[in-house]
């Protein structure tokens, strides 16, 4: 058949939950390209940005990714939050095979489309700026990794109008995912999606390690880098050794399901054993590629914050270092209660356990970076405050699961949601807002409004403690995760408890929206145009906000750790800034639309795939290999930009720069 | 050294901490710089490399976990043919020869050394993937295909994912040898070079490990 | 370092002088291909006879037969390693220390991947699969 | 005949609103709570877990809240606007606090991974209790979305209704006819996978009589949440009696009956089987019968497929 499984059955049309919620999506999609189209838009953004290889626009365009997509997460959460408020002794008002997508897609979302494209959005933005170069390593692969990035992303939200999500759980365990089981399009659009953007993933992982291992202005050496750079670097390697693992495990379903495969059905001995080892041997350290760059912004914007070097910095870089190695040795914490023997239990319970010590090390020289420090409480710092009072109970409860008896009766309940709900929001999001607020001057060239940014924090601080401790406390109580309905009315207090938090949490979600609008109204006043709003000392804020195309007109020497505070100093100590360097024609590469075209053969080969329409995905596969063929026949791709060009926009950035050491003298003289 | 930062040094003797860094002299030399864009890439390329061979290691733990699985069916035993592996292997080891040769060629800008150190390594590959195609058939047509259980299953897997990168290698390989025919040995060109050799190389590595974990422990065990 | 392969090359020269080499570079010091050509025939050798060795020594009946596994365990590493110093030219100097801790992480994980599971396999294999055991305690 | 009760436990005991109210007034570690609970366990096993449970907590709390308070203090003490705090903006570096930072941790780890070894090897599921009676022997296969329990010795078997002696030890070999599951009784402690073509051993003991929620703790589909089960503990007399009335009616359980019973269905109202066919467990494991065939097909079931209810 022309269109494999596809047919007009495939569309929601009874289901009213998803038929409005897809037909809202649709109708917002449709008129923001409408919008771009008759406001005359298409062209720049077509020049400017989707054909962009530059990394701070790639960088931007994953971290807007990740925010539209947590509000489709967010959509998710209070959904399930609601059904479980009034799910007592009845059905709510999802049933199951709804309740069942939603949580899916719920940590689907959150996990690959949210949390995964924010951090790499921000290391994108920040670690070639920090390090004092010009561009990532592959500027071009860069822009496929983002791309199909983003075809994941679509193809997920997708199974919203067209077919199903999966309703496995997040992480498609078979039996229950296998074709037997899950006969429909769902686990096949997990499939594909997590394939695809798992391939962008690796790509930006190897693009970033390779940056950072190679790619540093002269005399940055390994320990002079920023502790974010450090903490990119883990990451990444965690991306690099961990992906490829995802990557086999997810053909090896894919396999059972096309082609009749056993690598974990029911039958012809296939075991499901298997999956679940190489599913946590990716997914533990997927849980450190999330928090490890998080890490890296406190890190940053506590000791900018107090005024102070952070606090014991090549402890820090072996703790990041020790995290990234045991990253590996603990995935079996997620299957305890599968019947290992005790030795391999008490192992893995063991190493895990370990991990709390770096863990712990960074968390008491945040401690004495604030001491003896001169706080200034902005929003970046009151979301670190908040992580390392939230994340160390999140940290603590983890520990708790750690040891196996006591996860023989805590796992898979409410207690595990609450603990990763603890570590990943208190953590990783708190992380990945601070850094927001921090470096958006530097993309934009203005603040985000303080009182609100305050405001949001707060009811994100509640909101959170309202609806994830009482998830404890239900956790002891016995309630497990993933329950669409029950029957215990003890445990309705604690879940309307919860629901309010979400409510609180939501009011934080839009202080958030309403902040960013309010902000670009008034960007005027909010301006900085020093580049340096907050008395940086990395060499991000050494150039103009935002930053021209080549980042830095000459590349800076770097003579110490915080490369931009030594500079600052010796410019205050002489009072005036080093000579004006010798000015000299830069080579960028030119923006090139490989990563877009490629990540359109992607989408439709991944939809092909799904609905079993074959000679598409033939079609996609060939136009993928071309698109790629195509762009190594290119002769010409890099552009010069003239030195005069570059000395004038150079020149500006140094004359607010002689403004702003004059203003910072004059504090000082007051004071 | 500086005397202009007292204080750090007072607290902090060995400058292991942060403050250490002022006054430190480095003028950026020795330290580097960005290498040249041939380094950059080769290194690059070697990063997806490992991850290519973790990604393998992923199979051959399934292989390892799943080689008793037969569910009553034949096991590596009475199925696999040590000889045509060991044709296998010949062809492939010769082909990193060639391509080394093709290398050596690229290097010292000898075109017909590249262009024919090519061709012979895209024969032999060739061939090594017709063998393996040949295997692979005959299993099948004796009902033992990838579906019968899950060692062969995973059996077809390992291998046929070490046959699907040599195929992308071939294809990889013709592309390489017409754009030198093309545009003669540009330095982007070059770049490609040195990473399509380092794929080639890699493949053989990884067949090492598949001949001697799937095929001769196979029939060993 | 060679002259011939990098000179030229490269569209971006260095800036720094980063002691570094790409993995893999051909090394031909201006001796020539005769040269480049001699160290690949070395390493097809080195190969070929440790391929030999594989294939041939388990059939002749020489090795201690409970021992053949581990002898060709030997042999495939010690083939790895041909590769890796002949076709890679992956050496111990210092502009291949990148290069080289790279590989070292690779090997880390894929022994720890592979190690880890098999433990965890076997060990889960071991408290479950036995059905005959599980029959024999129950009636 | 056993009187079932559906009502919770907690409710049939206590006034219900006294239960709410202990329950709300419970904090984060309080032991109070209903007998749904993991905080009340009524077995050896559950006893000792929770044991565990707080011992670890107790040594990690003496370092996190303290943490938690340096915290806050720092913060605030350090506030750009307090003049009284003093300011030492090069501290990067003290060898002592160093060594301490990493040392607190790791003692604590030193700790709570010595508790950790000890008891991972005396709470191993696997592990027999130490008792002096023989212990039960119940063969559990979970189904899609129900509890099949079949006691070999009896033979007798029962769905969703687990009935056992109390002050005996249970010996369960588990299983499962379909998809993944996890089976929990949380007053007891310890859960278990149950998987297809596997058999896993769990060792439980009720020290008094009492009914126990249990549950599948796993997600196994849309009928996951109807997939509970209640628990008697009961007097070893009172056991006997129920073996002999269950032998008395109800239908036997042979394969033809299995298969009836594997297909799928929810929220399934608690029935016993007068008989059991020898060796149906063995073969359920070791796959002899195949497992559950999941959703019926329809048309198109493949696109959408609606619920059972
Ligand atoms: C990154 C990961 C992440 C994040 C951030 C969240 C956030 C939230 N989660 Fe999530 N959750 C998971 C990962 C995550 N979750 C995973 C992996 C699962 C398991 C799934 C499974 O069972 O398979 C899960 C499961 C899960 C459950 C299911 C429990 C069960 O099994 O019974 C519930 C129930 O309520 C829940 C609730 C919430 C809530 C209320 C939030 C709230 O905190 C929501 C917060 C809202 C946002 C994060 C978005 C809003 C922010 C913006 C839109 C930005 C605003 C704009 C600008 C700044 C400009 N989660
Ligand atoms: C950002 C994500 C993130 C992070 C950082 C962590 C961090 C940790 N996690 Fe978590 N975890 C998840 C995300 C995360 N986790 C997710 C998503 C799941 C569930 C997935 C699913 O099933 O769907 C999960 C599940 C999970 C389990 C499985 C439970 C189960 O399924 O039954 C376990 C068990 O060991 C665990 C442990 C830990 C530990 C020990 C840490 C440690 O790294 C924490 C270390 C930190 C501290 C300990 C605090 C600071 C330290 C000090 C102040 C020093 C002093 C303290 C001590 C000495 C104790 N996690
Ligand atoms: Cu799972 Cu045995
Ligand atoms: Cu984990």
């Amino acid at each position: 058949m022309l269109l494999g499984k596809l047919t007009l059955a495939a569309l929601p049309l009874d289901q009213p939950i998803p038929m409005i919620a897809s037909c809202v999506v649709a109708l917002v999609g449709a008129s923001v390209v409408a919008l771009v189209f008759i406001k005359g838009w298409a062209p720049y953004l077509w020049k400017e940005w989707i054909t962009s290889v530059d990394h701070k626009r790639i960088g931007v365009m994953y971290t807007i990714l990740a925010l539209v997509m947590l509000l489709r997460g967010f959509s998710d959460a209070i959904m399930m939050r609601s059904q479980q408020a009034l799910a007592l002794h009845s059905g709510g008002y999802l049933p199951p095979e709804h309740y069942d997508q939603v949580f899916s897609a719920h940590g689907t979302i959150m996990i690959f489309f949210v949390a995964m494209p924010f951090i790499i959005g921000l290391m994108n933005f920040v670690v070639p700026l920090q390090l004092g170069v010009r561009d990532v390593a592959f500027p071009t692969l860069n822009s496929v990794g983002f791309w199909l990035t983003a075809t994941g992303a679509l193809l997920v939200n997708m199974s919203l109008v067209l077919g199903e999500f999966q309703r496995t759980g997040w992480l498609p365990y078979p039996p229950l995912s296998e074709l037997r089981y899950s006969p429909g399009v769902g686990v096949d659009y997990w499939l594909w999606a997590l394939t695809i953007s798992g391939v962008g993933t690796l790509v930006s992982g190897i693009n970033l390690v390779t940056t950072i291992l190679k790619v540093r202005a002269p005399g940055m050496s390994y320990l002079r880098m920023p502790m974010f750079c450090w903490t990119s670097l883990a990451s990444n390697l965690l991306i690099v050794a961990a992906f490829p693992i995802l990557t086999a495990t997810s053909a090896m379903l894919l396999l059972d399901r096309y082609l009749g495969f056993h690598f974990f059905t029911n039958e012809g001995g296939g075991n499901v054993m298997m999956f679940m080892n190489l599913i946590w041997a990716w997914g533990h350290p997927e849980v450190y590629i999330l928090i490890l760059p998080a890490f890296g912004i406190f890190s940053e914007v506590i000791s900018t914050f107090s005024g102070k070097p952070l606090f014991g910095y090549r402890s820090m870089v072996m703790a990041t270092m020790a995290i990234c190695l045991l990253a590996f040795m603990v995935w079996l914490h997620h299957f305890f209660t599968m019947g290992a023997g005790a030795d391999v239990n008490a192992f893995f319970g063991i190493t895990t356990m370990i991990i709390a010590v770096p863990t712990g090390v960074k968390v008491f020289n945040w401690l004495f970076t604030l001491y003896g420090g001169t706080v200034r409480f902005t929003t970046p710092i009151l979301w670190s405050i908040g992580f390392m009072v939230t994340f160390i109970i999140g940290g603590m409860t983890g520990v708790l699961l750690a040891v196996p008896p006591a996860d023989f009766v805590l796992h898979n309940s409410l207690f595990l949601v609450a603990h990763f709900h603890n570590v990943i929001i208190g953590g990783t999001l708190f992380g990945l807002f601070a850094g927001y607020t921090f470096w958006f001057p530097k993309a934009f060239g203005f603040k985000l409004h303080e009182g609100l940014g305050k405001a949001a924090f707060w009811c994100w601080f509640v909101g959170f403690y309202l609806a994830f401790m009482p998830l404890y406390v239900l956790g002891f109580m016995g309630m497990t995760r993933r329950m669409q309905s029950y029957d215990v009315p003890e445990w309705r207090p604690w879940l309307l408890l919860a629901a309010a938090g979400a409510a609180v949490i939501f009011v934080g979600i839009v202080l958030q929206i309403v902040q960013l609008v309010v902000s670009i109204r008034n960007r005027e006043f909010l301006r900085d145009g020093t580049g340096d709003p907050w008395d940086g000392r990395s060499l991000e804020w050494a150039t103009a906000s935002p930053p021209p195309v080549f980042n830095f007109a000459v590349l800076p020497d770097v003579s110490g750790e915080e490369a931009y505070w030594s500079i600052k100093e010796r410019a205050r100590a002489s009072h005036r800034l080093s000579d004006e360097p010798d000015y000299q024609d830069i080579e960028m590469p030119k923006n090139n639309p490989t990563g877009v075209i490629c990540a359109f053969f992607a989408t439709v080969m991944g939809f092909a795939l799904i609905w079993h329409i074959w000679w598409m995905a033939i079609l996609g596969l060939v136009g993928a290999f071309a698109t790629f063929v195509v762009f190594a026949w290119q002769d010409i791709t890099e552009e010069e930009i003239p030195a005069e060009e570059v000395a004038r926009l150079d020149r500006a950035n140094r004359a607010s720069r002689r403004a702003r050491l004059a203003e910072l003298e004059a504090a000082t003289v007051q004071r | 050294m500086s005397v202009a930062h007292p204080v750090a040094h007072a607290h902090d003797p060995y400058r292991l901490g942060h403050g250490g860094g002022h006054g430190s002299e480095a003028q950026g030399h020795g330290e580097g710089g960005p290498p040249s864009k041939r380094i950059i890439v080769g290194y690059g390329f070697w990063i997806f490399l490992l991850s290519d061979i973790i990604m393998f290691s992923a199979f051959f733990a399934s292989y390892a976990v799943l080689a008793g699985a037969t569910a009553g069916g034949p096991g590596g035993k009475q199925l696999f043919d040590i000889g045509n592996v060991g044709i296998e292997t010949g062809f492939l080891l010769v082909s990193s020869f060639t391509c080394g040769v093709a290398s050596i060629g690229a290097a010292a800008r000898k075109f017909w050394l590249f262009q024919i150190g090519m061709a012979v390594t895209f024969v032999l590959g060739a061939c090594f993937l017709g063998l393996e195609i040949k295997e692979f058939a005959g299993l099948a047509a004796q009902g033992d295909g990838p579906q019968r259980s899950a060692f062969l299953s995973a059996f077809f897997s390992l291998v046929g994912c070490h046959g699907l990168h040599v195929t992308a290698g071939l294809m990889w390989l013709l592309t390489m040898m017409a754009q030198v025919l093309a545009k003669g040995f540009r330095a982007d060109i070059m770049r490609r070079i040195l990473c399509f050799s380092l794929f080639w190389h890699a493949l053989d590595i990884i067949w090492v490990a598949v001949f001697t974990v799937v095929y001769l422990l196979g029939v060993v065990r | 370092m060679s002259e011939l392969s990098r000179d030229g090359l490269d569209d971006q020269q260095a800036e720094g002088d980063q002691h570094d080499i790409a993995p893999g570079d051909e090394q031909l010091d201006g001796s020539g291909v005769l040269e480049g050509v001699r160290g690949y025939l070395i390493g097809l050798a080195l190969a070929m006879g440790l391929t030999l060795c594989s294939f041939i020594l388990p059939a002749t009946g020489l090795i201690y037969g409970p021992a053949i596994p581990v002898a060709l365990i030997v042999f495939a590493i010690a083939q790895m390693g041909v590769h890796l110093v002949f076709f890679i030219h992956i050496t111990t100097g210092p502009d291949n220390t990148n290069n080289v801790l790279a590989l070292a992480f690779g090997v880390l994980i894929v022994l720890l991947v592979i190690g880890g599971s098999l433990w965890i396999m076997a060990n889960l294999n071991h408290n479950m699969t036995p059905m005959n055991q599980v029959m024999s305690m129950q009636r | 005949m056993l009187r079932l009760s559906w009502r919770t436990p907690c409710a049939g005991t206590i006034p219900t609103f006294l239960c709410r109210l202990a329950l709300l007034s419970a904090s984060l570690t309080a032991l109070g709570g209903c007998s749904t609970a993991v905080l009340t366990p009524r077995g050896p096993v559950a006893s000792a877990e929770k044991t565990v449970l707080f011992d670890s907590l107790a040594i990690m709390l003496t370092i996190i809240v303290p943490t938690i308070i340096a915290t806050l203090a720092f913060a605030w003490w350090f506030r750009a606007s307090n003049t009284r705090a003093k300011r030492l903006p090069e501290f990067a570096y003290s060898g002592r606090i160093e060594l301490v930072v990493w040392a607190v941790p790791l003692l604590t780890i030193m700790f709570l991974g010595g508790l950790t070894w000890v008891s991972s090897h005396d709470l191993d599921p696997a592990k027999p209790l130490a008792s002096k009676t023989k212990p039960l022997e119940v063969q559990v296969v979970s189904l899609d979305w129900k509890w099949l329990f079949i006691y070999p010795d009896q033979q007798v078997a029962s769905v969703n209704e687990l009935v056992a002696p109390a002050g005996t030890p249970i010996h369960f070999t588990l299983t499962s006819g379909s998809v993944m599951n996890s089976f929990f009784v949380p007053q007891l402690g310890s859960m278990i996978y149950t998987m297809n073509g596997m058999s896993t051993q769990l060792n439980l003991q009720a020290d008094k009589p009492g009914v126990f929620d249990g549950m599948s703790t796993h997600f196994s589909g849309d009928g996951f949440p109807g997939m509970h089960f209640q628990m008697h503990a009961v007097t070893p007399a009172q056991f006997a009696t129920w073996v002999s009335t269950t032998r008395a009616s109800g239908p036997a359980l042979d394969p033809t009956s299995y298969a009836e019973l594997e297909k799928q269905s929810s929220n399934v109202k608690p029935f016993t089987y007068r008989a059991a066919t020898p060796g149906l467990y063995q073969a359920i494991a070791t796959q002899m019968i195949a497992a559950a065939p999941g959703p019926p097909s329809r048309p198109n079931v493949d696109v959408f497929p609606k619920s059972e209810h």
